[in-house]
């Protein structure tokens, strides 16, 4: 009967949808357990190490979460157009991933990451498969919570420039920020966080001016763009 | 210190009179809602008190039961809703609403029950609403139950008339229990149309599911009665099941 | 610079969608007031009014959702692969017009209204823009939480053989629905109720039974499938 | 019946109020995106351009706000004594303009924009829809939240003299903050945050002045009003 | 200081008051235990034992609710005026105490238990530990959900005259307690109950009634009181 | 029908007389309930008025102030806890201390804010007992609060002594504020070994929570102070922070 | 450091009880399909096909539960000591287990599976891992909760001593079960359960007994213990 | 009959148990007690005593916690291998208990109570009945909450050298922690809480560094591990 027919095929197509919804989680569950690495390693830049010493190893996991990604696009790339069917299962994780990279990449190169340079990085540039553009922001926004917290140890290590670079490159992010159009959701609410993290940095920055100690007492200009910061 | 010597300048001089004024109407608003609140919990405690006077109604003691209900009811706006309707001055109606609510649909629910009873039809609002005119000084806007006190009112109703229902069936007035069972369910029914509109709806679709509890209490009520009378609707030939019912059958059977 | 750039980029995007989002919800909350109507009318069957003349008007409203589901499937289609990104849009909303076209077409025919005939009667078969299986399951749920309720008031109204018709009804589709491995989510608990819809009408139906009332009393036998119930 | 009727009256004026408050809704989307370019030229501030520079731009707006608010007094005046029924609608962002505006009369005359002055800006005088008390008195809550911010900015900007007054101001306004009775309710915990801004500008004024950079270390007198502060 | 010690003197008092509670509680645990002795004698009148018989054993324990009442009201006698302090620890026991003595009071004489008698009966009369009004009436409440299941047991063991008895007497009850002003609270819920008791029981009656089976089918009089009904 | 025939046996007309007695009791209690529950209301909301005067106190016009809040508070008492005091007619303090407990709160709060900031001591259970005493009949029991009342006022006076100590720090006076530290660290600490003796301790668990954040907040305030003040302590010789505070600083630097 | 050296340490221990915690959910969830399979095929009871066919397939299936259990008992004794530690990972599977053993057995032999009998079918006899007695009264109750609807299933299908059967084991098993102090937990709860469902089939009885269906209409005395029901 | 006599045997079994549970019961109360007077002792470290003083009243109370975990192992100890049956009943109680051991011991000593030490102080070396490692990790954690406001208090008192010892123990001990593979449970929360106590000292020692009140501004270099903080 077309009833029992009907119930043959959803349980064919449920179960077909459990499998690869496992085999989703199992890619993501190793990208967390990387993220957990260079996270760990991260860390010691808050004991004023030096920064090329830090990111040596973060740096070479990458290239695992290359590995990783693409692996997922394949998975997910078998069921053309069910992308954000599943996206919910690698949403964090990404989120997480992106504000990694942006971090490792500030403290290299003093610059924001780009959406599609993170693409480039996670082996995604002209895939189907792409960096949904709302979790790139918001891993840059957990990217910039991290900042107060760098400033803060950098100032207690000797280093009184840092706050100046941060601060910066913060208040151009977070203009940049402005001029999106957010609607009340995680998103918004992420970036309000942002102008606490500023507020914060500009704060260390005054403490710092205030004292002398400032690296060019006289000159907030913006300077040109150099390597590391 | 610093501040305290400075703030004799007149720039602080003029801002101090300014926040005397907000001072004031701070304080004026917030006792008037004070006030306003106690008359609300007395129209509630006593609106409460008509409800219970209604459910005292039985087969022989309606008319009886239903006067005082009804003098009752008199009482509670002649004394505490035209209380109410003074402190509230013509004024405010919308921005102290939060204050009497919860009185005013407490007096919604006690006058549509006496109405529904008396007549088994509903109590308009316009009807309601034309009782509180004589209540407030002419020369001021009388209170006007709203549209929305009124509908959350209505459906507390709903479960005063599934109580009712449920001992009318047991004093065999089956077919007042049909009437209202169909009285719930259009109001039920016109209901699912209006609340999608109104302006805090979740409070109303809480109260949508528990009429719906008390619809299905009074159908499942009448389905007991009905099976129950059907049985032996052949053995005894009569064509209309809902005379058998309890109560009824003084018939020797 | 590239910073401002990709945010302008960003600020189109994020806009493009929101537009899109926008006018989903607009066809969403017709469609939403449209089963409104529909439900309302539909009360009506429990007041002893026949069938057919309750019918009536909400099949009126059948032609007025297939409308407004062609707009919907057009909006979305605009912007391949993007179904599940907005899906969250009108999934409550179509689950209810699965229940309420479910239980219309259970009324008029006694058979399940199968995942195919739906789409058909929304006009959506062969489009790009699919009725989700979960909604249409979670829909069929929602019908079957009706069924109680209806049974209940056609014995107050006379009608004895209704029950049974009911309970074979709901057997089967209960059976049915135990092929399906459900994971723990909200499908699973819809169909847990379920369980409880077949045990009431399993009680109505005993009522009726016990005192004779029943229209063929000496037969629970499986009736040969007939048309209207 | 008159059942129905008066439930079709019902839906016909509850409808025509959510119109009502869908146009209101509208004219509030305007001014909420106003008030985002106010705040975003405001920003400014605290990148030490100069006052008269940075206010420019936002005081053209005002006159936008003002067109604003006179729609929406209209749209509200059509139904007398409903003010207080839509008040939702507009509070927070009515909160939100008052304390720009308060910011920027602040930033010019150095005193506090009175309730009002705060109407008359939006030209609100003598019309029935007026500001109402509370909203004016939470956004100048707001606008002192934001008075350490651009203080401490200010100062590493090198303009040392701005603790005293932002400190005078605020004492003040603390001090008339104390006149009132409040409830335990949003507005108290709003002035209770203006005790925190007051205290780090009192400490940012410390760290000038024990310093010797305050400009004129021996008077604390207040200064006559004058133009930039 | 003083502050210390007033401090001690709490610790002291709540100290005192926690051991007066446990005290308390101790008791009221017997209580509990003998109530529970007491209804699983009296399950066996479902098992349609006779009467005098099912109540021999559990009227033997009322001499130990008598001394276990005696001894509560002794300990709470201690501190005068703290009655309702403590309410809270023998409320729940309490009224199921009043419910199994009216139950077996019922059985006996076929009449209510009053107020005054249960106090009687737990020897509190004239104590200043009396029986709470809304105890007792909850506790008549719970009396009455048994009932039903009383008059279904004993039909079934043959005794057809037992639902017009308690069907009269549950009119009578429920009249009687129509009297009553509740408020929205625990005690109007378990009156609604009994609404559904007295339906119950009605068709029980009339199932008999109907059935030609009622002892004395054409007497609805009130029988005088007798032993058991 | 059958039941209203037999309801007019002795039997039933026993039970009504049981339950009008009943009835009766009921209303009473329910009444009175009601007039408790409005004095309360009306303790709490003046309460809080003297509250706020008590926070209008500056390093000037701490007098006078703390005059006109002693002045409110003793009017509070005569006016508002006296009301309450006459309807209870000494009886019910346990039974309907849920109607009361919030303005006795309230009360508590204010009291011994007012007793705090003109001695810097706790104003003792005993004492406040005292002052009610003359409020009732002689011939009946007075109202008496009872512990569980006076702590749970207790805890919430942690915050509004927090908010002054905030307050106190801006305008100079460090040392009250320390002083205020100590005081509610000494409360805070002394209730720990209290609370999980009272008799429903959920509600002061969750108060526990906000008084150490109302510590907390007091301590840091005091930290942000006295590191600024250390910073220059080397440069100037002096040998206490303290005095470096806000509003102080009159000295030339 | 020591510090290091612990956490090395208990990383180990952590890492190992995790696996451990793994491989018991693995056995668990292949427990959990095994019983709705056995679920599935005893529905067919309530459609009143024979006992002895419907029992056929889900008695086939305990062989496989015994393999699992022997399985599950071999991981947890590894760790001697630590039943209780992972008792919650099998709790509620196991519950349902005896609920379907214990249903099955009554079907079969008319009697109570007792937890010896539990065990055994189980091959735990004998074994350190054994059956929780909270396990085995908790599975107990919801068996019994099963039986109001067969009663009223089999009366439909014409079954009419059914009831009498049911309500007679009912009553004894509710009789043994007030036999324990239960304290106010979870198996309390259910078992108040079980007074509701004995309600139910005494009211089935009542009705079969009332219109003269009763097998045996003048005996309600115990009959011998027989077979099958 | 062998239903009942189960039935008595499961009684007993109960009754034990219950019993038993009672039993650990009174002895876990009045450890909760104990480390109520340890915890009103040690709140005195934020009001400047020396720590020598401060410690001498809860120290004593130690060998008060060894008599109570002794006798709670005897009992326990009865009846084998169901440590984790009963532990849900001293788990909240043991972690406080760890957390005051392990600030008194850091408070002494400058280092980390470790698993084996803290179950030393309880006189557990050895016994069956050992500290869960779980309950002494979450211990451990409690025990970090603590440290941020010790080192404000502190600060205020002039001892300008905590910030820095906390820091580096905070540091160490996070950085053990994440050496743990925390599943998504309570602990991993608490260790999420452990993060926040580390910035909030880092931003204490930044504050007292940039003042130069650290006692060893020029270093931030571990010193060698020295006797007390
Ligand atoms: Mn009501
Ligand atoms: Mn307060």
């Amino acid at each position: 009967p077309p009833l029992e027919k009907q119930f043959e095929d959803f349980r064919a197509q449920l179960e077909e949808s459990g499998t690869l919804r496992e085999r989703i989680r199992a890619v993501v569950m190793e990208i967390e357990s990387t993220t957990r690495l260079i996270q760990a390693s991260l860390l010691l830049v808050h004991q004023s190490r030096s920064t090329p010493e830090v990111l040596e190893k973060p740096k070479a996991q990458i290239a695992v979460l290359k590995e990783l990604y693409n692996r997922l696009a394949g998975i997910v790339g078998e069921s053309p157009g069910l992308y954000y069917r599943y996206h919910g299962d690698w949403r964090t994780e990404t989120q997480t991933v992106v504000s990694l990279l942006g971090f490792m990449h500030w403290l290299e190169t003093g610059a924001l990451l780009l959406h599609t340079e993170a693409e480039e990085k996670l082996g995604l540039s002209g895939l189907e498969f792409a960096l949904d553009v709302e979790d790139y922001l918001v891993g840059i926004c957990f990217m910039s919570n991290e900042l107060p917290r760098y400033v803060v140890n950098q100032v207690t290590a000797g280093d009184y420039d840092c706050p100046r670079k941060v601060m910066m490159f913060l208040t151009d992010l977070h203009a940049a920020f402005r001029l999106l159009n957010l609607r009340n959701d995680f998103l918004r609410k992420k970036f309000d966080g942002m102008k606490y993290d500023l507020r914060r940095v500009e704060e260390v920055y005054y403490d710092v001016k205030i004292r002398g100690l400032a690296a060019n007492g006289d000159s907030v200009e913006r300077p040109a763009a150099q390597g590391q910061p | 210190t610093m501040a305290t010597e400075s703030s004799s300048s007149s720039s602080s001089s003029s801002m101090k009179d300014a926040f005397t004024k907000y001072a004031d109407y701070l304080n004026n608003q917030n006792d008037k809602r004070e006030r306003i609140v106690k008359a609300s919990r007395d129209i509630t405690i006593h609106s409460k008190k008509v409800i219970f006077q209604v459910h005292r109604m039985s087969k022989g003691n309606r008319e009886e039961v239903l006067q005082k209900a009804e003098k009752d009811l008199a009482a509670v706006t002649n004394q505490f809703v035209s209380r109410l309707v003074k402190e509230l001055g013509g004024t405010d109606f919308w921005k102290l609403r939060r204050a009497y609510s919860p009185g005013i649909q407490e007096y919604v629910e006690a006058a549509t029950f006496c109405k529904f009873c008396r007549t088994g039809t509903l109590l308009n609002l316009d009807e309601m609403n034309a009782t509180l005119f004589p209540l407030s000084d002419p020369s001021l806007e009388p209170l006007q139950i709203n549209v929305l006190d009124y509908l959350l009112g209505l459906a507390d109703l709903t479960g005063e008339l599934m109580r009712l229902a449920i001992g009318r069936i047991s004093d065999g007035e089956l077919e007042f229990a049909q009437k209202i069972c169909k009285f719930v369910r259009d109001i039920y029914r016109e209901l699912t149309l209006v609340v999608p509109s109104m302006d805090d709806s979740n409070d109303m679709k809480t109260k949508m599911d528990t009429m719906l509890q008390s619809v299905m209490k009074i159908e499942n009520a009448c389905f007991s009665v009905h099976v129950r009378g059907s049985e032996y609707m052949p053995l005894l030939g009569s064509e209309d099941p809902t005379s058998f019912i309890l109560g009824v059958p003084n018939v020797d059977i």
